[in-house]
């Protein structure tokens, strides 16, 4: 049989009815203040572990606005939590908070995978 | 038989108890480690046991800690506990001289004034006497225990613990414990005179309505209260009277709080008593954050429903550890608590890389807050050239966090990624010293780091020693100074006189009521994930507005996430100590600094 | 009729001056009270005005002319501290308790610039060569040209925008309005005079609400070569020569960007004027949210405060322009008129 | 160019000839669906008495070579001009065209010559150099799709069948899909303007159906010259494609009706390769949705066998369909070709998966 394996026939297209929005609606509702993220960029300026590495605190927030799951479990190990980007937010964003419930989300996620 | 049967409801229910704390006992300590076991049976055999012994007798049961912060609750505690004990021990002698024999079943002295009509035996009078005082003296504290939970402010509490069912329960079968008893008690002596000063007059008040049909359901009720409350004290906050015992010997043997749950954890857990003084210290409460305190943490942790949303939402000031009468520290167990909470998701950093370290004496670490606060590194680095010491600024390009907060977050796996990267940096430096301006990088440089000869100097200490070297000369400007105690800096290192010590040098030092130990927290303590930025402002305005009743011209603080929150707000002026200092070396030399820059700039030529 | 009436106006700025004028035309009494020793206020000492490059002095010589042609009383170098109502006249008073009494009253005190010393992580007051848009102007004003605190031309200029405003650090969460197009046209400015600069502006949202602020940055961007980075800044570092590097991040590439400038120009927001809680003390004056003084309707009347009699000109309502600033000043004025003949004792 | 008058594109109706056409062959719709364009010419000659010549002389438009880039413009002129003189030779005025591609190209050079007379001279001058010949411009330029459109209801009357399920009596939901050269580069040379072109939906109706108008209608079919015959841009073509599936899906419909060789091969083999990768079908169970050119249908609907239009080499298995309209067909002779002769089954068949 020949190998189709090279082609991905799935679209870039953001389809904005199935999204996973289970790491959204999660953060959402414990920490409200991130809905009013204008993705400044301060934090990612600002941040240590973005001096590092190409970790990008932004687009955390816009992953998990649309719900790049695999994406947000690669990257989120990166945060050194050191706090500095809540202390830059202009939106007064708990962006620490957020990270840490991404973290408990998609270990929450997982588990639940593995359970039968 | 019949009489004899109004002793088993108190049987089964001692029965019931004692069971109860075998199997918990043996599994507490059959859980700790084998070296933790080793220490245990060491310290019953050395003098600590003695000395457990006395602190069983000062705590356990006179409450000396909370009387010293609070008599009137120390003498209710003292009370309860002391006069109880008293009750069951003289009770004990009274029946041994009864029966004039050592080997008396125990539960007689229990229903003595039941069974033992008569009052022909070796000083019965003195006896009996003594017997209605202590039962006068328990009364006494059960009428105040009843009294604070619900005029609390009487007893100098601003709040006590919100108790569910099961601690209720407790609390009113315990209060009707001794109130039955002088009720069985005075039935009987309306009956066989054999009361006392109390019983009798309680006896003849009752007068010939009494019978022994009556005073059979009477000391059944005293019986049953008994038997009830043992069988409700194993999960309430009762459990508290004999896990703390073990919790002193335990403690005394030198056992530590591990990095993860075992049962030294459940022994403080149970040791908990809800007395709620942890409360009246928290400042969340006045931001309005009333289900995070310690108290109702331990009772989460005990019924297995701790959320991450009370878990994470605490300052970890350290205030509730140091009016923990019960001695609990609540603050390490809380981060064991994170610890384990976080556990699945400690990251690799597996993309640190080894940066080479700059050989030098000194090394200076500002870390990722002192970032945000330039005007410390400005004055760090000036203070440096003052020095004159070959002085390596590790982290001015790019470094990884020190891995203190990180813990405060619970994931301690992943910090020891950090501090390794880190570690191995500042041994490549085979510097001396190694100096930081953040009182978080400090704990954890201190406790953490193995960096083996290198000395750990915060900057406050170093500054001092540059002064008594006179290195720095300073000139009192006797400004008005109030110095801010940083948690981590006070309660966590117990380090008070340094920076005070700095600043007397500078300016008139004042006085404030909440200072060193009892100091306020800023509210932007890192050890808290969960509050909003609301919240923590209440938190800082509280703490402002008492600093600024001293009118102060400046609040000195010497951690950089202090000097970040408290500069938020607008009507006080905040400076760390490095500024204050290179401010105050700066004015002699220099024309009178123009009104419009509020910062003092330094002509670097003059120092070269 | 209204003629013998005596208004007071609190403020010798731009809004001040206008109302006064309108108001003595009338042929009313008018006092303007201002606190430092020349009226103009702030304009004194700005260099050119948004989008035109019109001179501020022109502004300022036409306002001295109208007020001092229709017969303005000026008293300078006072500050009002209190104002009191006493059957049905107003008592104005200031420390020195000199007092003034009228049966009307305008406050125009205007807006205080945000300390930017308040945004630490940006280094104002502590490197030399971070300066505000104000600084700027002023050196514009005084020296026409801008220099590094090292006397040396700079290569490159950052602009930064929404400094203390839209901030919650702050505690500024409205937009100021008028700082991105100062920003744009003070980049204009620094490219006439340095024209081989490189000029960045970093902003979080261009707002460039009036007629032909937009032309104006299509042509700094074309004609100036002022280039727009969209990425907050973070914080500054100051180098070991004195140059200051910026970390921000480039949003639209959303990479993390580090850039070592020269000079760093902090565009600085309007706060409310310190004033304004002052006059809150003793009546009924009320402050927004904000801080800005709340007129009775935002949508019919912006310039009667809450209480009767005591009405707002300027930007001591919110954030305007210099001709939003002198028109709401005329509107001031005839609000006063028609009170004044409403109920003409 | 005429000024584009403000006309509601939905009302336009293009100017089609009545007779005499000169027929101009695709280069590869006979690859895929072998007897698409036999079916077309018969359809003309027999059942609608029309005189179409199909000279065996003419060649390619070189469009594919075109949009590939590696045919230049001046070549593609050239050829197209001596397709013209071939049919002037023959005294043809009137052209149809097989495929949507060309029928782009050809009004695209018609245009060019329109509008830059310069390059008619030039190409009448290549053209002489070259062979020799002369040529004069078609009066009129359709599509097969265009003549099929103009006698639909000719084609009904004689028809044999209907678009409608024979069980449930309902008409069958047909998808249009418009090749994209057929009206996106010039909208007025398609029916109806290129937003809601009726050349296909008309056919459909006339002969019983009901067209399906789901979102992604005028999504381009995937085949793109440069998405799919550069590998490493083949997954663009294969998730356009996907795309028109996924949303066509709901509507549950019956067939694909297509007037371009390069659409029915996509739409058709794409099905195949997606069921493969991500084990979906879009017929329902394991059936696909079968894509039937219009020629295909018409002659279908007029009673042509099955096998003599070739639809045994679709990927996606037409007998479904074929029992839903009732047509007989014999399956043993599925795979026997001419003369009995067995043309040998694919290596595997029954529907997709």
């Amino acid at each position: 049989m020949n190998d189709f394996s090279y082609l991905k026939p799935a679209s870039r297209q953001i389809d904005f009815d199935k999204f996973d929005d289970r790491l959204l609606l999660y953060v959402l509702k414990y920490e409200l203040s991130f809905a009013t993220c204008i993705s400044c960029g301060g934090c990612t300026a600002t941040c240590s572990a973005g001096n590092l590495t190409n970790f990008n605190v932004r687009k955390i927030g816009l992953w998990l606005r649309r719900g790049e799951t695999e994406k947000l479990s690669e990257e989120i190990g990166k945060c050194m939590f050191c706090g500095k980007c809540t202390l830059i937010c202009p939106r007064d964003i708990n962006i620490r908070n957020v990270i840490l419930l991404i973290k408990k989300r998609i270990s929450m996620l997982k588990t639940e995978k593995e359970m039968p | 038989m019949i009489e004899k049967s109004i002793i088993i409801p108190f049987l089964i229910g001692l029965i019931y108890l004692s069971i109860i704390f075998i199997y918990r006992f043996t599994k507490w300590i059959r859980g700790l480690s084998k070296l933790d076991k080793l220490r245990l049976m060491q310290s019953l055999k050395s003098r600590r046991f003695m000395l457990s012994l006395k602190e069983i007798f000062m705590e356990g049961l006179l409450h000396h800690k909370i009387f010293l912060k609070n008599p009137i609750l120390g003498y209710m505690h003292m009370s309860l506990a002391f006069g109880w004990f008293l009750l069951i021990l003289i009770g004990h002698i009274e029946v041994m001289c009864a029966k004039n024999s050592i080997f008396v079943p125990f539960h007689l002295a229990i229903f003595f004034r039941y069974f033992e009509t008569t009052k022909n035996f070796a000083f019965s009078g003195v006896f009996s006497f003594l017997m209605d005082f202590l039962l006068l003296f328990v009364l006494s504290g059960v009428c105040m225990a009843m009294l604070k939970r619900f005029k609390k402010q009487m007893f100098g509490m601003k709040r006590t613990t919100r108790l569910k069912t099961g601690d209720r329960i407790a609390l009113i079968s315990l209060w009707l414990i001794f109130p039955l008893r002088l009720a069985a008690e005075s039935m009987s002596a309306n009956l066989h005179g054999n009361g006392s000063f109390l019983t009798s007059t309680f006896g003849n008040f009752i007068g010939n309505s009494g019978s022994e049909t009556a005073n059979f359901i009477f000391w059944m009720l005293y019986s049953f209260s008994l038997g009830f409350f043992f069988i409700a004290l194993p999960n309430s906050r009762y459990m508290h009277i004999f896990t703390e015992m073990l919790f002193i010997f335990v403690r005394n043997a030198g056992i530590k709080l591990k990095k993860h749950n075992n049962t030294f954890t459940d022994i403080q857990v149970y040791s908990c008593s809800r007395c709620g003084l942890c409360l009246d210290n928290c400042q969340l409460a006045t931001a309005g954050i009333n289900n995070t305190q310690s108290v109702y943490i331990l009772k989460n942790i005990r019924n297995k429903n701790l959320t991450d949303e009370q878990l994470f939402n605490c300052l970890l000031c350290g205030k509730c550890e140091v009016d923990c009468p019960v001695g609990i520290n609540t603050i390490d167990l809380r981060i064991t608590q994170r610890i384990e909470s976080t556990l699945q998701y400690n990251s690799s950093y597996s993309y640190l890389e080894d940066i080479p370290a700059q050989k030098a004496d000194v090394v200076y670490f500002a870390g990722c807050m002192t970032h945000l606060t330039p005007g410390i590194i400005s004055s760090m680095k000036k203070i440096f050239q003052m020095s004159g010491e070959n002085v390596w600024f590790m982290d001015e390009e790019k470094a990884p966090c020190c891995g203190r907060p990180l813990m405060q977050a619970g994931q301690y796996e992943a910090a020891s990624k950090l501090i390794f990267n880190n570690t191995k940096k500042l041994l490549g430096s085979n510097a001396k010293k190694l100096i930081v301006s953040c009182p978080i990088c400090y704990k954890v440089f201190k406790e953490d780091y193995e960096l083996g000869k290198m000395e750990i100097v915060f900057h406050a200490e170093y500054i001092l020693q540059l002064i008594k070297d006179n290195v720095i000369k300073v000139n009192n400007s006797n400004e008005r100074i109030i110095y801010h105690d940083p948690c981590e800096l006070g309660r966590t290192m117990n380090m008070y006189d340094e920076p005070r010590s700095v600043l007397q040098e500078t300016g008139k030092l004042i006085p404030v009521k909440n200072e060193k130990q009892t100091a306020w927290c800023c509210g932007g303590s890192l050890g808290n994930l969960k509050i909003s930025q609301e919240e923590r402002t209440i938190l800082r305005n509280q703490a402002v507005e008492d600093y600024l009743q001293y009118k102060p011209d400046i609040l000195a603080t010497a951690c950089p996430m202090c000097k970040k929150t408290f500069a938020r707000h607008r009507e006080i002026k905040v400076l760390d100590i490095s500024e204050i200092i290179t401010n105050s070396i700066s004015k002699p030399t220099e024309e009178k600094i123009t009104k419009q820059k509020t910062k003092n700039k330094i002509h670097e030529n003059e120092f070269v | 009729m209204i003629k013998n009436k005596h208004v007071a106006i609190i403020g010798g700025g731009i809004a001040g001056m206008e109302a006064a004028a309108v108001l003595a035309k009338q042929g009313l009494k008018v006092t303007l009270i201002e606190k430092e020793a020349i009226t103009g206020g702030k304009l004194n000492d700005w260099h050119h005005l948004f989008p035109d490059f019109f001179s501020p002095k022109t502004v300022i010589d036409n306002l001295i002319a109208k007020t001092n042609h229709s017969g303005v009383n000026v008293v300078y170098n006072t500050e009002i501290s209190k104002i009191e109502k006493l059957n049905g006249r107003f008592e104005l008073s200031d420390e020195r308790d000199t007092k003034f009494y009228s049966d009307a009253v305008i406050i125009a005190s205007g807006f205080r610039l945000f300390d930017a010393t308040l945004k630490e992580e940006y280094g104002y007051g502590i490197f030399d060569n971070v300066i505000t848009s104000v600084d700027f102007e002023k050196l514009m004003k005084t020296e026409g040209k801008l220099l590094t605190a090292q006397k040396t031309e700079p290569k490159r200029i950052a602009i930064i925008h929404c400094v203390g405003s839209r901030d919650a650090k702050t505690g500024n969460t409205y937009c100021s309005k008028v700082c991105c197009i100062t920003g744009i046209k003070q980049a204009i400015e620094i490219n006439k005079i340095l024209p081989d600069s490189e000029i960045y502006c970093f902003y979080m949202d261009l707002r460039l609400y009036g007629l032909n602020f937009d032309s104006l940055y299509l042509h700094a961007q074309k004609q100036h070569k002022i280039q727009f980075i969209r990425g907050r800044l973070s914080e500054i570092a100051e180098r070991f020569d004195k140059s200051l590097q910026l970390k921000t991040e480039d949003t639209l590439q959303g990479r993390p960007l580090r850039i070592n400038v020269d000079t760093v120009i902090l565009l600085i927001g309007m706060e409310p004027g310190a004033s304004n809680n002052l006059f809150t003390k003793n009546n009924k004056v009320t402050i927004d949210e904000n801080g800005f003084m709340k007129p009775i309707n935002m949508h019919e009347n912006r310039n009667s405060s809450t209480h009767d009699g005591i009405f707002l000109a300027g930007t001591v309502i919110c954030p305007m322009a210099v001709n939003e600033s002198i028109e709401n000043a005329r509107a001031a004025a005839f609000e006063v008129i028609s009170y004044l003949e409403k109920n003409k004792l | 160019m005429e000024i584009k008058s403000k006309i509601k594109w939905s009302e336009y109706n293009k100017e089609i000839a009545e007779d005499h056409f000169f027929f101009l062959r695709s280069c590869i719709r006979q690859n895929f669906n072998p007897g698409a364009e036999k079916a077309f010419i018969s359809i003309l000659k027999n059942n609608l008495k029309k005189d179409i010549f199909d000279d065996a002389r003419h060649t390619t438009c070189t469009g594919i070579g075109y949009h590939t880039d590696i045919v230049p413009f001046e070549t593609m002129q050239t050829m197209i001009a001596r397709q013209f003189s071939l049919m002037t030779e023959k005294g043809y005025k009137n052209c149809a065209v097989s495929c949507i591609t060309s029928f782009g190209s050809y009004n695209e050079i018609l245009s060019t010559w329109k509008e830059f007379p310069e390059e008619l001279a030039k190409t009448r001058d290549y053209l002489k150099k070259a062979t020799g010949r002369e040529f004069e411009i078609p009066e009129n330029l359709s599509h097969g799709c265009d003549i099929i459109y103009k006698f639909r209801k000719e084609i009904a009357a004689q028809s044999n069948y209907k678009l409608i399920n024979i069980e449930t009596g309902e008409p069958l939901k047909i998808v249009d899909h418009i090749g994209c050269h057929y009206s996106k580069i010039f909208p007025e040379k398609g029916v109806g303007g290129f937003e809601y072109s009726k050349v296909l939906t008309e056919m459909i109706q006339a002969w019983g159906g009901q067209p399906v108008d789901y979102p992604e209608r005028r999504h381009c079919c995937g085949f793109g010259f440069r998405q799919y015959l550069v590998k490493s841009n083949r997954s663009y073509s294969i998730s356009n494609s996907r795309k028109k599936f996924e949303s066509m899906e709901p509507f549950k419909p019956d067939a694909i009706i297509t007037n371009c060789p390069g659409c029915n091969m996509f739409l058709d083999r794409w099905q195949y390769t997606l069921a493969q990768i991500e084990g979906k079908t879009y017929g329902g169970g394991t059936n696909g949705i079968p894509v039937f050119s219009y020629e295909e249908l018409a002659g279908l609907i007029l009673g042509y066998d099955p096998w003599k239009l070739g639809l045994q080499m679709h990927q996606v298995d037409v007998e479904p369909f074929l029992k839903k309209i009732g047509v007989r067909y014999d399956p043993e002779l599925k795979f026997v070709g001419i003369n009995g002769k067995y043309i040998n089954e694919p290596l595997f068949t029954g529907c997709l998966k």
